[in-house]
């Protein structure tokens, strides 16, 4: 759960929102949803991975999508203690029976932090979180003062040493000034193993000298100026900005199989 | 050696006011049958830990139960927040809770360390976060190497109660499916309870079955349907629905008091298996 | 991912003159065919680390493979001394050899930190003992309660072999029955190989069972009868008689040379699983 | 195996040895040998106990016997990681095939010394040594100088831990000047939890406030000079030296069909 974002996780899949990409075909299905579309981009990430860190929400629909359409062999951990579940559903939580019945091995919580996320054995960690700064550091703690917080949130959950012991990160959060933030709140986890923070409206990099976010892709339709307004610090933008692929009808309708399971 | 008896007379031996208890369980096997017990017998005062509460816990700190949190994920999992849990803690209603709060990691280890009757475990985590200044986590250097890593204190409750599919008669525990951090909970505490679904002739080696022998648990009681609306993986389905429903229900303050009084303290009736736990 | 692979394959990949190696197995499992494939390969200036070091090692020794042993008990289990080690230490013969010595406590723990990658472990041990002086371990103090307790170093060879009872084709492993430190041997080292008693279609999850996903393991090689005359739990027995027939055999030099030349280094036979390999 | 003797191991149940103490009746066996007579001693150890940990040798067979004569329900612990084996055969190895098919739980070595012997859940241990001095500290590490030792032992084990981990410690040892010492080689494990040291001649006590060994019990037939002769340093008597009680039918019927299995 610590894996996902609070604010997506009651969404399985992204469910309403604004059209964003199509697939440009009159045969073709209803246009993905900037939410779908945020999945869909998410699961590309994972084309290569052998091994992926989930939490449950979007991250775990991206995960379970890539599995079908592009990586049928990637690895799927659970901070549950479920290495290689192969769930049928999008679960809704960590800890489904789904994921222990599926699971190529299922260990205890000390040992899944110990062995196998402390380790760098996971190759990539989907994250979550309320807050993110430019250095993509994260806040799912508290909104307002620790003491005598405005909102309290879930807290840290897996992610301090999940951000810090998988070889990178990648997080998934709605692009809202709520949530990019130039100052986090509580600082929960650290940013320094990010290597993508996509959103319903593109995708952002670290520079790799000074490891601030930098826009460098952008959904199809989204404009600049919309991805600056819905940034809560003024945001670096790359110097060829590419235009994120719409999704394919195969993964599209992939997708939609899935969350409709 | 473990006694078996009633769920109501072990809490009434086991639990005491003031007592540091971990009621486990990792969104499977969440011993919700023993909470409601604990709460119909009035007890108060509690340290509640659990790596994650969730619905238990926001019921039994949303009824005054609780005087401090021991934790490193309070939500509703795959759904949202706790608003009795919020409440407490933005409003102090209807008191005021402390918080102890960790990473996943960090209270897996302390729990590790408390089975192993060790006063601290060593680990990386922590660093560069907010977490570090507001919890008990202390630097510590390797001694080979000079690495510097983070040392967490053992935990050690009074009380551990966890859910599990089966028990024997002489009391040895079995529990398959996720196993989360309940054996190290119940090695960690002075005391433990486990609440099994049901008692058997003979446990059945399963694939997965992690046992606990008898004779380091305190007491066993039969708690039929005792983890739901969590689930007991191969006996009962997990309640996604009531887990959706808490998430209305528990917003009001009203709402939440008149359900809690009509389906868990009410008329001693037991909760968590019957049909009154449920999404009405 | 782990390669399918012939067990002579796996050992010339994997391991080179001068590494580490930790061919684990704690009474039950012992890599025998691996440990006698590494001879046939000529592999030399090794350091053998086992909790346990039995016959497999006194042979790899006797032969003057090892420049150095690290362990915590190395005996012929329930039969008495490991001759060709004794000799090794005794007399330095075929070649003087160097040893690192801890207790099992020691050592589990420093496999456990092997595998989770931190520098070293925590322990209540080695107090009051010589030991504490003739390896290396350091006092720590806890920082939150000042008791004063040992660390010792992590244990990460640079590669790790142990048996199992099954892989499937994607090279996940399972092995059952007594599990000794296996799995943390496997995720301690930098490289491994498994040897199984057979490959399978389809793990078919079994009480007891221990997993290792294949994408953790370098090599899975099979090798039927592999752990004789140790033994694979449900697939071999433990021949004891070849354990009592060592301790006679093992005492002399020549007989110890003409007998590993007959059944182990000659003539590439696999051993371990043959006649060859029994008490004659 | 840490926790057997390494001169005792090879002998499963004392096999020969000088007759001491028999049944007194015409009917009886052969009356008991020293080693048989000491295994027995040490299972009347275990009538209370609720578990003990055991290595091969004497330790096993004095453990099992107490299963089937004194207390069906003690719990057997051997450091291979099986709890609660119930073997038939008095095993060759702590790993035997049969400890782990008759366990309630089987647990991973490192689980084992953490969770189990490190914490003092375990009542009573039996261990063995190839040097005991007059405090019962214990030697199995080197006969001579560490670093060029005339006999060079098996080591450790598991013995420092269980010695410190478990509530109490039980040592079993042979009566003779060879492994009573004044002086150890090595201190290989302390002996500041022993409470009983049994021998082929009698039972050895530490005095409570000086901690040092006194013979408190001497088997049947057994003189005070046979002991102090067999002891490598001037031994205290107990006031009171109580003779042994003899074996019964049952204890010694029980271990001869136990070691003929």
């Amino acid at each position: 759960m610590s894996g996902s974002d609070p604010t997506t996780t009651g969404a399985a899949a992204g469910g309403a929102g604004i059209p964003a990409g199509t697939t440009g075909t009159d045969a073709s299905p209803a246009p993905a949803s900037a939410g779908e579309l945020q999945t869909i981009v998410a699961a590309r990430r994972l084309r290569e991975a052998q091994s992926v860190f989930i939490g449950v929400g979007r991250p775990s629909t991206a995960a379970l999508l890539a599995r079908i359409v592009h990586n049928p062999r990637l690895v799927l951990v659970y901070e549950s203690g479920t290495i290689g579940a192969k769930p049928y559903h999008v679960p809704l939580s960590i800890g489904d029976g789904e994921l222990a019945e599926t699971a190529d091995a299922i260990v205890s919580v000390p040992e899944m932090f110990n062995y196998w996320i402390g380790t760098g054995r996971i190759q990539v960690a989907f994250l979550g979180a309320a807050q993110i700064d430019p250095h993509a550091n994260l806040n799912s703690t508290v909104i307002g003062d620790y003491e005598h917080p405005r909102t309290r949130l879930p807290g840290a959950g897996g992610a301090p040493e999940i951000a810090t012991g998988c070889r990178e990160v990648v997080v998934i959060a709605p692009h809202s000034v709520r949530t990019f933030v130039k100052r986090l709140d509580f600082v929960t986890t650290t940013g320094d193993r990010t290597t993508h923070v996509i959103t319903d409206l593109g995708v952002l990099e670290p520079d790799p000298d000074t490891r601030e976010l930098v826009i460098t892709q952008i959904h199809p339709g989204v404009t600049p100026e919309q991805v600056q307004e819905a940034t809560g610090w003024e945001l670096k933008m790359a110097d060829e900005l590419r235009v994120t692929d719409p999704p394919t009808e195969a993964e599209l309708e992939a997708l939609r199989e899935l969350v409709a399971r | 050696m473990a006694e078996l008896c009633s769920l109501a007379e072990a809490v009434g031996e086991l639990v005491h006011d003031g007592d540091s208890v971990a009621l486990e369980g990792f969104t499977h096997l969440i011993p919700f049958a023993a909470g409601h017990e604990l709460l119909r017998q009035g007890r108060c005062e509690l340290e509640l830990i659990r790596m994650t509460p969730d619905i238990l816990y926001d019921q039994m700190i949303g009824v005054g139960a609780a005087r401090k949190l021991t934790f490193s994920y309070a939500g509703n999992p795959g759904v949202g927040s706790l608003h009795r849990l919020r409440d407490a803690v933005e409003h102090g209603w209807p008191r005021p809770i402390g918080l102890e709060e960790h990473s996943h990691a960090g209270m897996a280890n302390r729990y590790a360390a408390g089975a192993a009757h060790l006063p601290f475990a060593v680990m990386r985590g922590y660093a560069g976060t907010d977490l570090a200044s507001h919890t008990n986590v202390k630097p510590i250097a390797c001694p080979f190497t000079g690495e510097q890593l983070m040392a967490v204190p053992a935990l050690r409750p009074d009380v551990a109660i966890v859910h599990a599919q089966e028990a024997d008669r002489e009391g040895n525990v079995q529990l398959w499916g996720i196993p989360g951090v309940q054996k190290e909970a119940v090695l960690a505490a002075a005391r433990s309870l486990v609440t099994v679904e049901r008692v058997v002739e003979r446990l059945e080696p399963r694939p997965g079955g992690v046992v606990i022998p008898g004779w380091v648990i305190d007491r066993v009681a039969e708690a039929p349907g005792g983890s739901r609306p969590s689930y007991s993986l191969g006996i009962t389905d997990r309640d996604n629905d009531f887990y959706r429903f808490w998430d209305k229900l528990s917003r009001d303050r009203d709402e939440f008091t008149a359900w809690m009084e009509e389906h868990v303290l009410g008329n001693g009736v037991a909760s968590g298996g019957g049909p009154e736990c449920r999404n009405p």
